[in-house]
C-alpha cells in the first residue's frame, strides 16, 4: 500500500525526523489560511499516488498567500495520470544548497533491508543507479541485529556529507530505520533530505510503501489507505477477497492463481496484437463460489472499456464442474452482456465443459485450450468494437 | 529419482486439524504420501483419520515419528513460529504453502533458515509433487506422471497448467516443485536447478518464471555457467504495467526492475528456449 | 542489582503478568489497613534482600486485619541474616493446587538467555537441579530472535501442564521475557507460579537481578536501588567509583583489579587461618589518585571490625611513585590508627618503596612480596586483637 | 612463536583520540606494536602523534592499511557497534577493553560474532601481550621477557603479578592473554588452551581463573581429554562469599554454582598444579 507524501512525511516526524511544518488543503481557502500562518513563501503540492508530479505540473511555489491560493485552485483542478488532484499539500518554502537522497527498501535477493544514499538526491533513486551509480552508497540491515551506528557512518563517509551534519545524520537514519520497522514498510524513503540554509537537515518529500500482508497488524495505517485515490473497482475487489488491477485493454479477465492470471493477460496481448489488450488483472483465488465468480463479473464489467470476457479456470483441487454451475448461478444473476469465453481445464473440465455447452447461453462458448480460448476472446473483443 | 523429496520422505503436517490442513492432507494420503504425523498444540495425543498421530510440539512429532519433512499450512501469524520450531527440532525440509507471511517476518526468518542445515521452500508455494511417489502440498496428483523433465515455478495453478500439458505430450515429470511468489522465499531458482543439473534422472528442465525481482536473471546467469541440460522457460506477465503488484507479493516491476523483457532475454542469452505461450513448453522440450 | 520480591512483582505486573493485589507497609497499622481492604486472610512477607525468608521466620499467614497487624509489628522488628526488615508485602491470601517455576537467566557459557520451567516450583531452583534434574525443562534463547511461541509450547508439554492453561502460560512466558529484555535483567523469575483453586496462573513470588552495567540506560529501574538493605560503606564506595564488598573478617584490603584485590583476600585467610581473615573486597581501579586512595582508606575504616590494613598495588600502567605519594597525602588527610602494610610491585616498585620508607611513619610499612605483606597484615592484625 | 598475534600484525586503535586510547597507543608504538592506523569518525584524514592516519570508519581503516587486529577502547555504550563495524570489516583479531558493557548486548554480539570469521578478545580484558614483539592492551611491557610459556587469564593485575613472577623466576613467555572477567566473552579458556597446545614454541602453560561461571570446569575437562603439555592454575576469590559480585562483572557464585573449590577441584583431578599463591606458579612449572 502506497502512502501520500504528506502521509509518509508526518509518520517520519513522528519517529523525530525533521519535517517542514506544512499542512493538507482540500480546498484554496485553505491553502490560503495555511500559506498565511506559514508566511506566504509555501510550496504546494498535489497529493496523488504518482510518479512524476513536479513535471505534470503538480508542485508550485508561492510566494504569498494569495498566489498559494491561485495555485492551489489551479492544481486541485488538475488530473495527474488519471487521478483527479483531491489534497494538496502546503509546506513552507525553503531553502537549501544540498540535496541527499537516503531511503530503506528490501533486497529480495539478499532477503535484508538495505539502507541506501545518494549526494545526488532530488531526482529518483533509480535516475541515479542509472546516470550515476557511483553516487549510490548502501549498507545492507541484517534484520535481527538492525541497523549499526556505525553503518551511518560508512554512508555519511561514502557520502562525503561534513562531518557537522553527522550527528544529526544518525539521527535522521536511524529514526527512519524505526519508522521502516514499526510500519512493516516496503520503502521508506527521504528524497531530498536538504541541508538548509541555516545548517539544518530536512526531509522535504517522502515515500512510503506498506506491505499489505502486514496490514492486520497495523490498524493506524491501514485506515489511511485512500480509497478515493484507486479506480473504484479494486477498493471493491479487495473487499471481496479477490485480487484485480485494472488495466488499458478491452479483454476483461477472470483467472484461479496469480501466475495463471498474469499468462492469461499475455495471450490477450499475444493474440489481440496492437489493439486488443487485457482490460484487468484478476485473480479469484482458491475454490469459485458463485458468489465469488459474481462478484468477480461484477467488478470485470463495471470497467466501460470490456468488450468481451475470457474465464480460465485450471482445475486442481477446484473442480470444473462446480465452477461451470457457479459460473451459470452468476450469470443469471449478473446477465453479462458481453460475449464471454469459457476455458476449463484439470480436474473434471470434460463434465464442466459439457455444462456451459448443454446450458445453450448465446454469449457464452467454452474452449479447451488457453490458445483457443484467448484467440475466441479476441476475436469476440474485435467484433463488439 | 527425484530431488528433495523420494520414497524415504516421512511427513508431518503443521496445522493438520484445520480446514485446509486436514483436507489436502486427505489428498496427500490418497497419493501414497508417507504422512506420519500432525502437529497441533493441545490436540497432542488424538488422532487424524484415526491413522496418522497428532502432537503438541514439531519437536515431539519428529523424536516419535523421525519425520525429515514439514509441511506447514497454519495462519500467517503463526507460520513464521512453525519455521523457527521446525528449524530447531531438526526438520530437513521445511515446505511453506501459507500465504500473506509480512515480509519483515520472513526477512528474519530468513537469515535463520540460512544459517541452519535445514532448507525452506516458500512461503506462499504449491509444495512438491512427485510423480507416483508422494506429493507434498497443492498440487493435484492427476496431472503428474513420471519421467525426466524437472519442473520449477514460482507460480501455483500455471505449474499445473504448464504440468499437465507436459503430461498431455507424454513428457513425464522426476519432480515439481513450486517455490512460491513471495519476495523473500527460502529456495530460489538457482537453488533447484542446480538440484535438477546434479539430479541423473532429471534430463529436462522447464522454469516458470513472472515479474518482479530478479530471481529468474540469476537462473539465466546459473544456467549460463553451469547447466549441460536444455532447459525451456515461460515468464508470466509481459503484459503487465509497472508499478502493480499482481496477486502475489512479489509479482511487481518496480524501478524499471523484474519486466519480463528483462528476464526472457536474460533466458534466451544463456540458450534457454523461452515459450510465448505455456502450451508451447512441451513442443520446445522436443 | 536485585530488586525486592516487590519490586519485581510491581514490575512483572506493568508487562501483564498476573500478580496478587498486595501492597508494602513499613508500620504494623499500614499492614493492617492493607489487609483490612484486601479481606483479612493475607500473607506477610518480609521485604529484605535475603534469600530463606521463610525459614527465617519473615513470612506469615494471617487470618485477620488484627492478626496481620500484630504479625507484621513481629516480622518488623526482626533482622534476617543481617538485614533488618524495614518494610513488608501485605499480600491476599491465595489457595492453589500446583507450584511450578519458571524464570529466565543468561546462560554464560552459551552467551544466551535461557528459560527454565518446572512442575516442581515453590523452591530454589538449585535445589530442583539437585534433587530432581529431571523436572527442569530448559529453551535456549536466541537473543536476536527472542522467544518463539512455540518454546513456550515445549516448555508447556515439557512440564505436563493441562492445555486448558497453555494460553495464559504463554502471556505469561512472552511478557516475563519482555520484561527481563526491557530490563536488561540478569534474572527474572517466578517461584512459584501457581494454579489457582480458581483455575487462573498468578505469580506469588518474584525477583529480579538487573544488570549494574546497563543501570545507565534505565534510571527508573536504577532509582529503585534500596540503599537502605545495604551496607553504608558499599552505597559511599559506589558513589566514588570504587569497587567495595563488606566481608567479615578484620584485615582491610585495599588492590588495584579485582582478580588481584580477591587473590589479596585469599593471601590473608591462608596466612590467617581460621580466626583471621579478609574484612573486605576492594577495588580501587585504574590510577591511585590521592582522592581516591583517602576515600578507600575512609571506607576500609569505617567497619570496625578492622584490625590492619592491606594495600597491594601492582603497578603496571600506574607508576607505584604516584601511589605512594598518593598514599602519604591521603594518610595525612585520614589518619588512619590501625596498622598498615603496603606492597608495591611493578612498575617503579622501588622508588615508591623508598618513598614509603622515608616516610617513616610507625604504623605503616612496606613489604615486597604479597606473601611478605600477606604475613604482616595477619602478625599486624593479630597484635590488635 | 606466539599464538594470535605475532610481527605480521597489524593494529588498528578504535578510540585512538580518546584519553585512555591515545595513552595507551603510545605505550603499545613504543614497545614496538605495529599500530597502523586508528578510528575515530570525523577525525578522519588527521594524524595521530604524526606518524599513525586516523580514519572515520573501520572498513576505510581496513581497506587503507590492510589492518587485522582492531583494539576497540571506545566508551561502553558504543562498544557492541565496534564489534559488528569490526566483524563487517573483515578484522580478524578484535580486543575489546572496554568494560560494563551490558550483558544482554553482548550477547548478541556474541552470537554474531560466532557466526562469522572474525575472533573476539574480551570485553572488559587486559588484552595480549608477545614479549619483544607486541602487544594490545593495557598490560605493562617491562614484565614480560620471551620464553616457553604461555598464560592465559581472566584478570588485569593479576596476569601481570603471575608474568613478573614468571619473569623474576627466568620462565618466559610466547604470549600472555586476559580473556576478560565478563559474564559473556568472545574468546574462552579452551579455545587458548587448544591455541596454546597447537602451538610448537609453548612448553608450559598457565591458567589464571576467579570464581564464578563454569570456564575453569570446562578448561580442567579440555586439559584432561587433549592437553600434552603441563599446565599450572591459580584460582581468585577462595574467600569470597556466595551471591556477591566481586569486582568483575562475571566474579560471582551463584546457587553454589562456580566456586574457587569445586574449580581448584576439577583442575586438580585433571592433573593441574594449582596454587594456592600466585607467587608459587613458577615453582610449579619447574
Amino acid at each position: 500500500m502506497n502512502l501520500h507524501e504528506y502521509q509518509s512525511k508526518f509518520r517520519f516526524g513522528e519517529f523525530g525526523i525533521p519535517i517542514p511544518r506544512g499542512k493538507v488543503a482540500t480546498t484554496p481557502k485553505e491553502a490560503y489560511e495555511i500559506a498565511k500562518e506559514l508566511g506566504g513563501f509555501v510550496v504546494i503540492k498535489s497529493q496523488v499516488l504518482v510518479g512524476g508530479r513536479g513535471k505534470a505540473g503538480g508542485v508550485k511555489l508561492a510566494k504569498s498567500a494569495e498566489e498559494a491560493r491561485d495555485l492551489a485552485a489551479e492544481i486541485l483542478s488538475k488530473t495527474i495520470k488519471g487521478l483527479p488532484v483531491r489534497k494538496v499539500l502546503v509546506d513552507p518554502g525553503v531553502r537549501f544548497n544540498q540535496e541527499i537522497y537516503l531511503g530503506i527498501t528490501n533486497d529480495r535477493a539478499v532477503g535484508k533491508p538495505v539502507m541506501m544514499a545518494s549526494s545526488e538526491g532530488g531526482v529518483e533513486i533509480e535516475e541515479i543507479a542509472r546516470t550515476k551509480p557511483e553516487a549510490i552508497v548502501k549498507e545492507y540491515i541484517d534484520p535481527c541485529f538492525g541497523l549499526h551506528a556505525y553503518q551511518v557512518n560508512n554512508i555519511a563517509s561514502g557520502i562525503n556529507l561534513p562531518y557537522d551534519h553527522w550527528k544529526q545524520f544518525t539521527q535522521i537514519a536511524m529514526a527512519l530505520w524505526q519508522c521502516y520497522l514499526a510500519s512493516d514498510a516496503e520503502l521508506a524513503e527521504i528524497n531530498p533530505l536538504v541541508i538548509t540554509d541555516e545548517g539544518q537537515l530536512l526531509a522535504i518529500d517522502g515515500k512510503m510503501i506498506i506491505d499489505d500482508s502486514a496490514l492486520p497488524r497495523h490498524p493506524d495505517l491501514a485506515e489511511m489507505r485512500d480509497i478515493e485515490d484507486e479506480p473504484e473497482a479494486e477498493t471493491r475487489a479487495r473487499e471481496a477477497g479477490i485480487s484485480y488491477v485494472k488495466l488499458d485493454g478491452q479483454i476483461g479477465c477472470m483467472v484461479n492463481g496469480a501466475g495463471l492470471a498474469m499468462t492469461t493477460m499475455d495471450m490477450t496481448k499475444l493474440y489481440g496484437g496492437d489493439d486488443i489488450g487485457p482490460a484487468n488483472f484478476l485473480d479469484i483465488g482458491g475454490g469459485a463460489s458463485p458468489e465469488k465468480v459474481a462478484a468477480a463479473l461484477r467488478i470485470i464489467l463495471s470497467d466501460p472499456n470490456v468488450k468481451s470476457i475470457l474465464i480460465n479456470i485450471f482445475g486442481g483441487i477446484t473442480r470444473c464442474d462446480d465452477v461451470a454451475r457457479g459460473l451459470l448461478v452468476a450469470y443469471e444473476e449478473v446477465k453479462p452482456d458481453v460475449p464471454m469465453v469459457i476455458r476449463l481445464q484439470g480436474t473434471n473440465a470434460k463434465e464442466g465443459r459439457q455444462i456451459i455447452d448443454e446450458a445453450n447461453i448465446p454469449n457464452l462458448v467454452s474452449a479447451s485450450t488457453l490458445t483457443e480460448a484467448a484467440q475466441k476472446a479476441v476475436e469476440a473483443a474485435k467484433g463488439a468494437m | 529419482m527425484s530431488i528433495l523429496f523420494d520414497s524415504n520422505s516421512k511427513v508431518i503436517v503443521q496445522g493438520i486439524t484445520g480446514k485446509q490442513g486436514s483436507f489436502h492432507t486427505k489428498l496427500m494420503m490418497e497419493y501414497g504420501t508417507n504422512v506420519v504425523g500432525g502437529v497441533r498444540p493441545g490436540k497432542g495425543g488424538e488422532w487424524f483419520e484415526g491413522t496418522v498421530p497428532i502432537f503438541d510440539t514439531v519437536k515431539k512429532a519428529r523424536e516419535v515419528t523421525g519425520a525429515n519433512v514439514n509441511m506447514v499450512i497454519v495462519p500467517p501469524a503463526a507460520a513464521v513460529d512453525a519455521i523457527y520450531e521446525s528449524v530447531d527440532a531438526g526438520i530437513e525440509l521445511i515446505i511453506v504453502l501459507t500465504e500473506h507471511i509480512p515480509v519483515h517476518d520472513m526477512m528474519k526468518a530468513y537469515q535463520y533458515v540460512k544459517a541452519s542445515n535445514s532448507r525452506l521452500i516458500g512461503p506462499n508455494c504449491p509444495g512438491l509433487l512427485v510423480p507416483d511417489v508422494g506429493k507434498v502440498g497443492f498440487m493435484p496428483g492427476s496431472i503428474a506422471t513420471p519421467g525426466n523433465v524437472g519442473v520449477v515455478s514460482k507460480s501455483g495453478t500455471l505449474t499445473y497448467e504448464v504440468v499437465y500439458a507436459l503430461t498431455e505430450a507424454g513428457l513425464g515429470q522426476t519432480t515439481c516443485i513450486g517455490i512460491g511468489g513471495d519476495p523473500v522465499i527460502g529456495t530460489t531458482f538457482v537453488d533447484v536447478l542446480e538440484m535438477f543439473e546434479n539430479d541423473p534422472d532429471t534430463e529436462k528442465v522447464v522454469l516458470i518464471g513472472e515479474i518482479g525481482g530478479r530471481a529468474e536473471i540469476d537462473a539465466a546467469e546459473y544456467i549460463k555457467k553451469h547447466m549441460t541440460k536444455p532447459v525451456a522457460a515461460f515468464i508470466a506477465g509481459q503484459s503487465a504495467p509497472p508499478g502493480k503488484r499482481m496477486g502475489h507479493a512479489g509479482a511487481i516491476v518496480s524501478g524499471g526492475e523484474g519486466t519480463a523483457e528483462e528476464k526472457i532475454k536474460a533466458l534466451q542469452n544463456a540458450g534457454v528456449r523461452v515459450a510465448r505461450n505455456p502450451e508451447e513448453i512441451p513442443d520446445l522440450l522436443k
